[in-house]
């Protein structure tokens, strides 16, 4: 197989079969470069070895690439693997196996940047390769360093590629690359042209690419594919300095330099003939300057008249770094239709993070809207319940490694976890306390940071790791700008079932039933042989419960703490209010409001997460100040009040 | 939260001797060191390593024959990762227990709670945590790393070996980040870098959803340049903002990042099999191939417990005391100011090889290592410079690029060399 | 007989549920009025309407010589204006004495800086001995009126609305739960406050209602089914078909 | 009949004498007077314990009298300290600039005064640019009626918004919550222009007193937090004795019979909210000059729940009772995380009380809310019950 691989790449190479050589010597040739190699100055090494056309070349690359090239202190390169104190060698010319100790090698670590210019070596070697994965990788490389050079390759490889998905990846490389680099002027225009509709980040970087602009001045405009003349009055100190630095005018004072000139000008404690101590005055200091330059003995001051008329009698413009027009025009043609595209993209992808968030928030909420929105207790250790399930979550997979199972077992060992957790509350604490429910505030603040210590006790401050399974791991990738991550979709679909879930058990079962019963009326409802006690516990107990799953999806796509409760519980509680208290579908309205308002400030002003939190929550007092009872509210007397 | 330990806390200062071994010769008195680590609250995970390292110290210089001829005995206090309490902390340890050095505080806030109490009342402390830097104080020596001996180097990693083009600046919103990417920001200005090619974001502490940023940092490649992330963001964050990465499926390769704030630990609350090439940069490795790093390793472990690790600011408490020691002894007495001027020019062996110089301006010339996370959650270190030393003021911004550090033959912190005064001698909190 | 309130055209319902339906209602001046209807029938929301605790959706609510509409008043204006409510429970401030209740309900100036800044109206213990004589209550003014009987607590409640002194008084069952003598007592204060003023019962006790002589609005489904006196509404068909169902 | 309010409640003058013996004898034992028993740093956890004190009987006003739980009464005190901290901040470091630009050769010009106190101050955020927010932090007067009046003006718009539209109990807690958070979560911005995570800091140094000694500051702030404490327990016992009260007790216990007497409900509870929110600021500028440092941290709304908490144990509705509350429960916390609690040795298990006291701390708050909801307030109750006994 190894060898016919080696056959394949002579063959397409066009290397003439010299004798066998040895690449040892080659390699020692460059030993510094190679054992120390810096992305600038390596790209030579590599080709020269790779030039050699010694079939050993492509395993070297490759081991070296993946750190298992070691040097003994001789000199000498080997490929090897550790294990313990000692390495299993092999020699790359004879591929003879010996051990080592390690004390008398050096591992290699080439850096990313290095690895890259390796894999672009690799690509000729690889294009056309038996393996899947080396065809893969080699692909991969080029999309990463697009090169000229790769583009007759990679057309050539087309036809004879098998892997349908490849072949499709390897037509748009092409695409990509006979855009920048064809050498007709029609096939480039006609590459560009197919990308005005393409969303990839690939793609926009190929038209931004040809269409690459510097910035320059000049007395008159200059000849070539100008892209546009500017105002230099948008910016006239930036466009001064830009003047300055193509030495078409003197450099303007600053504040500094026009103290510094002053200070090294003073006579007998006067300057210019203006006393010293009027010098804190900025005006005074500017006359004193200009006095001085009257004197001819320092530069004119370049006052603000003076550099605007500086700045009108030359053009600033900018031109483009392809010299031709015909293909900068279709070029910018394309890009603004990708343009509408990305925007178009992009609000689907804000979203549908704004949808993620929602069900995160809704997730996190909706044992609230059962505890708090029906039962009217306050549960401040709601938030300590998300934390349990999580960590309940983080001992199951310490249990069972599978991933996969241990979801499914977690789930629901987590409610079950809440659930008795709620129950026990219930029994101990809220039932003493229905009649005083801000008093349950303080009770269950108490048994919030109880908990919350206790975890620390038990599994420390630090972070504890919950990992998704893998068919959960990455995302659902539409194009380049609009994707989701499977674990959010996961945490999404979940707050779907839960709402029907509640909604079926309010509205449907019997305990929903008497729930309802209870909440209105306790006295009616227990002479009509109801047990509220039950009911009450029952429904603390669920809601708990769904906290405690909350927690597990919550982790998985987070992280797990002792903390991580309190960060939700002020914003649940929010949520639950905003939605209107006693119903579920309130609870969801919340949830879009908070999680489509919170993304949409984030848009507003990308660079500050935290203006938006802090936004959204001024929005919630105020929009609470128009709808006291929420999005959905209960009208009437059964309101309550 | 400061208040609920406010009272009482003079009385409650909890002393801890450290027993030793040797019978010690005749002393007054032993010789007292502060240890000012949060033992509670959110920074007690951090900390508490750092106060069982001190406690090590502590024994083994004991074990040595103690300090000019007086056995130590650590003061720990519990200062509850809460910053007021700090100050108040510190002001106890200087006049009730009367300690004669103070080894302590992780955040750059707790250490400025700290300034002015160390300054009034002349006490020493050792800071052993990478921090913003711009800043000087008489009475502090900084053992962690300065932005020039983590930042810089890291940045012209990216620059040079990656060849990044485009970066992304992600932070946690608070002093260290804020700072840090101030200095870069203007480092990679100089360095030719558009301001258009620098997208900088800032994030809440603990902050979970990454979805939104990651896909922005994804876009920055639309102009088809080579992207870097430089991360300053803190703690349990990062947890979240890997996984995105991952789930994004951003590798190493496409888009690296590099942390300032990640180490060991914060690893271990991830799976880092996705994260494997993405890089953090440090003075300090546990996975530094040096004897006495594997002799500090096992001594850690023996005294603290096997599954333990070490990290940056041990290492840079193990310098720090050390130099403490050596400056004692040549001063002949552990008196601030004497130590103080025997502390210039103390040399002492890094535990990742070469040597570290106590310089003027209160820092240490140390060398930067970067690391590529492995599967296994260590670091494999690919890059290590000589010596940098330590800079107080940056040299890449305006205002303090004027500004030198020199309290050996200056006597001033906070110098301009331009007008050639003291701008202050206290710090600036 | 001038007219003091107007109620007229006034509807509300709740998700659906007419509670009130055009109902039109006109109180005089110094009239004692009783309001009966079985349950549902709207009693206490026409009260509701009236203090500004339940806003209608379509009708007026006049009030007083200036005509003033009480619909653009909040509770506290209401009350201002001279319009008193009493609770079917009753609602005293159980942890405040007999005293302090009645000196609160006084009629005064009722913003926060008058009540710190003028303590000490002269005759604010004659007014509130005045009151307490009234209801019978004078013995127990430093009591905690927590520790009053039931009975005693709705003369408070009473005794309060009168400390008011408002026009109108609106009293929501007050005889619900007293013994025979209490109910006679009641029945006196009631009569003894309608010389000066207007006094709206809602009460569900025929007797009760008999015994104080007035004029009757009967409600049913939220509008005025009959009215008049007592004697006259209890001949009344449909009256007879709503009480005795149908 | 009408007599004064001190003579209806006897407990002022004890507590006004009590605090005046404590302050007597602090500063007889305080280091300024030469003695060691009170060292400056204990002289100063005194000075802030009256601080919360006063806090905890301005939370106790507007939650165990009007009903009002608010939880953002730590926010306004820490809008306090920003206040003062801000002047603090600018003059101390004015006098610094000041002083070192007179070494240049040139006399410098305002703007450059202004930018170089800028980077000392904001050099930290990096930055050097003074906010809007900073624009009357040169003057003393403006920034001592900024501690009134900005957290005035915060409750009054806040309470005006909620109290209009009715929101009452758990809900108004829930947005004052929120409140909080916003105001936290605000504060914790760099862009805010309060630099952020890192606060105001080094606010015990005094402009113009440098040559004060700590102790000698510590002792006077000590005195102005009991004058502040002995103030404000007679201004609040002033204000709740007589018919108002009355009127805001009844508003506690019922709502809609207070409305319906007429009493415009709303305008007393804006009044109640406002004038403690403006107490709590005076509380927390005095409090963080002796701490020495402010940040968002502090204003959290963890804090606000606390200190409902030293209410609720120290026992609602009576003044002395949120003192003791808020003394008990800061010297509980600190003898159990200073160290000094001995560690109980199980055997099988180390109790460490740094680790357990939260636990302690949170079901103690369990067991009094469930059995002592008078909390130790109320055994005054029971001792002078069980006197009328007696008699």
């Amino acid at each position: 197989m190894r060898s016919a691989l080696f056959a394949l790449i002579l063959m397409v190479c066009g290397v003439p079969a010299v004798k066998a050589e040895t690449l040892q010597p080659i390699l020692q040739t460059y030993a510094t470069e190679i054992a120390k190699p810096s992305r600038k100055t390596v790209g030579e090494t590599i080709d020269t070895i790779a030039a050699s056309g010694l079939p050993q070349v492509t395993a070297f690359l490759e081991q070296w690439s993946e750190k298992n090239i070691w040097q003994r202190t001789d000199g000498t390169f080997f490929v090897a693997t550790a294990a313990g104190d000692s390495l299993s060698l092999t020699d790359m010319d004879t591929q003879i196996k010996t051990t080592a100790p390690k004390s008398d090698f050096k591992q290699l670590k080439p850096n990313g940047g290095v690895r890259r210019l390796i894999a672009t070596a690799l690509v000729q070697f690889q294009l056309l390769d038996p393996d899947l994965t080396r065809r893969k990788t080699a692909v991969a490389s080029i999309a990463r360093r697009p090169e000229a050079a790769q583009l007759i390759p990679l057309m050539a490889s087309i036809d004879g590629e098998v892997d349908v998905v490849l072949k499709a990846r390897k037509i748009q490389l092409a695409n990509f690359l006979s855009a920048r680099f064809a050498t007709e002027t029609q096939d480039r225009i006609a590459a560009i042209n197919s990308l005005s509709a393409d969303t990839s980040v690939e793609a926009r970087a190929v038209l931004n690419q040809i269409l690459t602009t510097t910035t320059g001045v000049a007395g008159t405009a200059p000849q070539g594919n100008i892209a546009a003349i500017l105002d230099p009055m948008v910016a006239p100190d930036s466009s001064y300095g830009a003047l300055v630095e193509s030495k078409l005018a003197p450099p303007k004072q600053t504040v500094s330099d026009i103290k510094k000139v002053l200070e090294a000008n003073i006579i007998e404690g006067r300057i210019a003939g203006f006393p010293l101590a009027q010098m804190d005055d900025p005006l005074m200091r500017e006359a004193a300057y200009s006095a001085l330059a009257a004197q001819d003995s320092v530069p004119t001051l370049i006052t603000k008249e003076l550099r605007d008329a500086a700045l009108f009698s030359h053009v600033f413009y900018e031109i483009y770094a392809e010299p031709n027009a015909q293909i900068t025009a279709a070029a910018e043609v394309a890009r603004k239709s990708a343009d509408n595209h990305v925007t178009t993209a992009q609000f689907a992808d804000l979203t549908l993070d704004a949808l993620s968030l929602a069900s995160i928030f809704f997730l996190a909420a909706i044992g609230l809207a059962i505890t708090f929105g029906v039962m009217g207790v306050i549960n401040m250790a709601h938030g300590e319940f998300i934390m349990m399930g999580a960590y309940t979550g983080y001992v199951v997979q310490l249990f069972i490694p599978n991933y996969t199972v241990s979801i499914f077992v977690a789930l629901p060992l987590a409610f079950a976890v809440t659930f008795l957790a709620g129950v026990v509350m219930e029994r101990l604490v809220i039932r003493r306390l229905y009649h005083r429910p801000l008093e349950t505030l303080l009770a269950t603040f108490g048994v919030s940071i109880a908990l919350q210590q206790l975890a620390k006790n038990v599994f420390g401050t630090q972070a504890r790791p919950l990992t998704s399974p893998d068919w959960l791991a990455g995302a659902w990738i539409i194009n380049d700008v609009i994707q989701i991550s499977f674990i959010r979709i996961a945490i999404f679909i979940l707050a779907l079932l839960f709402l029907c879930l509640i909604i079926y058990i309010l509205k449907k079962t019997r305990l929903g039933l008497e729930v309802r019963a209870v909440t209105q009326n306790p006295g009616m409802a227990s002479s009509m042989g109801i047990n509220p006690d039950r009911i009450n516990m029952m429904t603390f107990g669920l809601g708990s419960g769904i906290a405690g799953i909350a927690g597990v999806a919550i982790g998985l796509y987070a992280k797990v703490t002792s903390e991580m409760g309190s960060d939700y519980i002020v914003q649940s509680f929010m949520t639950v209010v905003v939605g209107g208290v006693g119903n579920v579908w309130g609870t969801l309205a919340g949830a879009a409001m908070i999680g489509f308002g919170q993304k949409g400030i984030e848009w507003l002003n990308p660079s500050n997460t935290l203006a938006a939190q802090t936004y959204m929550i001024l929005f919630v007092i105020l929009f609470i100040q128009f709808r006291p009872k929420g999005i959905v509210a209960l009208k009437g007397r059964a309101a309550g009040d | 939260m400061s208040i609920r330990s406010t009272l009482l806390s003079t009385i409650s200062a909890g002393v801890l001797s450290v027993a030793s071994s040797a019978a010690l010769a005749e002393c007054a008195a032993p010789i007292k060191v502060g240890v000012l680590h949060s033992l509670s609250g959110s920074m007690a995970i951090s900390e508490t390593t750092l106060k069982d390292a001190m406690l090590m110290l502590i024994e083994q210089q004991n074990t040595k024959g103690g300090l000019l001829g007086c056995e130590l005995e650590a003061v720990v206090v519990d200062p509850a990762s809460d910053w007021p309490l700090f100050a108040e902390k510190a002001r106890e340890l200087l006049t009730v227990n009367q300690v004669d050095v103070i080894f302590g505080n992780w955040t750059s806030v707790s250490r400025k709670s700290v300034l002015p109490v160390i300054e009034e009342l002349n006490g020493l402390l050792f800071y052993p945590v990478q921090y913003e830097g711009e800043e000087s104080s008489k009475n502090v020596f900084y053992t962690g790393a300065a932005p020039n001996q983590q930042a810089i180097p890291a940045t012209d990693y990216f620059l040079e070996e990656l060849g990044v083009e485009k970066f992304a600046l992600l932070g946690t919103d608070y002093v260290y980040p804020r700072t840090t990417n101030n200095i870069l920001e203007s480092y990679l200005k100089d360095k030719g870098i558009a301001a258009d090619d620098i997208f900088v974001n800032y994030t809440p502490f603990g902050q979970s959803d990454w979805a939104t940023i990651v896909a922005d940092v994804v876009s920055l490649g639309e102009d088809g340049k080579q992207v870097g992330v430089i991360s300053t963001i803190n703690g349990d964050a990062n947890i979240g903002f890997y996984k995105e990465l991952a789930a994004a499926g951003i590798s190493a390769d496409d888009i690296p990042v590099v942390a300032f704030s990640v180490g060991e630990e914060e690893l271990s609350g991830l799976d880092t099999s996705s994260l494997v090439g993405h890089l953090a940069a440090w003075n300090y490795f546990q996975s530094a191939e040096s004897e006495a790093n594997t002799d500090f390793i096992a001594a850690w472990k023996a005294f603290a417990g096997e599954e333990r690790v070490t990290n940056d600011p041990m290492e840079a408490h193990f310098i720090g005391f050390n130099m403490w020691v050596n400056a004692a002894t040549e001063a002949g007495t552990t008196d601030v100011d004497a130590v103080r001027s025997a502390m210039y020019g103390q040399v002492y062996p890094n535990l990742t090889g070469g040597t570290a110089v106590m310089l003027p301006n209160h820092h240490l010339a140390k060398p930067v290592l970067i690391g590529e996370i492995q599967a296994d959650g260590q670091f494999d270190i690919i890059s290590q410079t000589t010596e940098v030393p330590g800079d107080a003021w940056t040299d890449f911004l305006p205002a303090s690029a004027v500004l030198k550090s020199d309290w050996k033959d200056l006597g001033c912190g906070m110098y301009n060399v331009e007008t050639e005064t003291c701008v202050q001698l206290t710090s600036n909190y | 007989m001038n007219t003091l309130l107007e109620v007229s055209g006034v509807s509300v319902s709740f998700d659906g549920f007419k509670a009130i339906n055009n109902l039109s209602i006109q109180i005089g001046e110094a009239e004692l009025r009783a309001v009966i209807g079985p349950n549902g029938a709207g009693k206490t929301t026409f009260m509701d309407i009236v203090t500004g605790k339940t806003k209608p959706d379509e009708g007026y609510v006049i009030w007083g010589e200036k005509s003033l509409s009480l619909l653009d008043m909040n509770e506290s204006q209401i009350a201002q204006a001279g319009i008193g409510r009493k609770f079917q429970k009753p609602t005293v401030f159980e942890k405040q004495t007999v005293r302090e209740n009645i000196t609160m309900a006084l009629k005064n100036p009722r913003s926060p800086l008058d009540l710190l800044f003028n303590r000490a109206a002269p005759d604010t213990e004659d007014r509130v001995r005045a009151v307490s004589d009234d209801i019978g209550l004078t013995d127990a003014l430093d009591q905690l009126s927590g520790a009053l009987s039931h009975g005693q607590k709705q003369w408070l409640e009473i005794g309060m609305l009168l400390a008011q002194d408002p026009r109108l008084l609106l009293v929501d069952e007050p005889a619900a739960g007293m013994s025979a003598t209490e109910r006679e007592q009641t029945t006196d204060i009631l009569v003894r406050a309608a010389k000066k003023r207007a006094v709206v019962v809602v009460e569900h006790d025929m007797e009760f209602v008999r015994r104080l002589n007035c004029k009757v609005t009967v409600l049913h489904q939220g509008s005025v089914l009959a009215e008049g006196s007592l004697d006259h509404v209890t001949k009344n068909q449909d009256v007879i078909d709503v009480y005795l169902g149908r | 009949m009408e007599r004064t309010f001190i003579a209806k409640n006897p407990s002022i003058l004890w507590f006004l004498l009590g605090l005046s013996v404590f302050t007597v004898l602090v500063t007889i034992f305080s280091e300024a007077a030469g003695s060691s028993v009170v060292s400056t740093s204990f002289l100063k956890i005194l000075g802030k314990t009256l601080c919360l004190c006063l806090v905890a009987i301005a939370m106790d006003v507007v939650w165990g009298y009007c009903g009002i739980l608010s939880l953002g009464h730590f926010a306004f005190f820490g809008i306090g300290g920003y206040a003062i901290g801000m002047w603090l901040m600018y003059d101390r470091t004015k006098d610094i600039v000041v002083g070192s630009l007179e070494n240049n050769i040139l006399p410098p010009t305002p703007d450059e005064i202004t930018i170089a106190i800028g980077t000392q101050i904001f050099g930290v955020v990096g930055s050097s640019e003074f906010p809007l927010i900073w624009a009357f932090s040169h003057s003393l007067p403006l920034q001592l009626l900024a501690v009134v009046l900005v957290p005035g003006a915060l409750a009054l718009v806040f309470g005006w918004l909620a109290f209009r539209s009715r929101v009452t109990g758990v809900y108004l807690s829930i947005l004052t919550q929120a409140m909080t958070l916003a105001l936290s979560l605000y504060l914790f911005q760099n862009d805010t222009g309060l630099r952020g995570n890192n606060g105001l800091s080094g606010l015990q140094n005094i402009p113009g007193l440098e040559a004060v000694s700590q102790a000698t500051l510590s002792l006077w702030f000590f005195w102005a937090s009991a004058f502040a404490l002995g103030a404000g327990y007679v201004f609040f016992a002033w204000m709740l004795a007589g018919k108002f009260g009355s009127v805001i007790r009844a508003i506690r216990d019922n709502e809609t019979r207070v409305r319906f007497l007429g009493y415009h409900v709303e305008t007393y509870k804006l009044f109640i909210f406002t004038t403690t929110a403006m107490i709590a600021s005076i509380a927390g500028a005095l409090y963080y000059p002796q701490a020495g440092i402010i940040n968002p941290a502090e204003i959290a709304p963890i804090a606000s729940i606390y200190l409902a908490v030293w209410v609720a144990i120290g026992g609602r509705g009576r003044l002395y009772g949120a003192v003791i509350g808020a003394v008990f429960v800061s010297l509980m916390s600190s003898w159990f995380t200073g160290g000094s609690a001995p560690d109980i040795n199980l055997g099988f298990y180390l109790v460490k009380w740094t680790d357990w006291w939260l636990i302690l701390l949170g079901l103690t708050f369990v067991g009094v809310t469930l059995f002592f909801p008078k909390g130790i307030g109320g055994l005054f109750d029971l001792i002078s019950n069980y006197r009328e006994k007696q008699q």
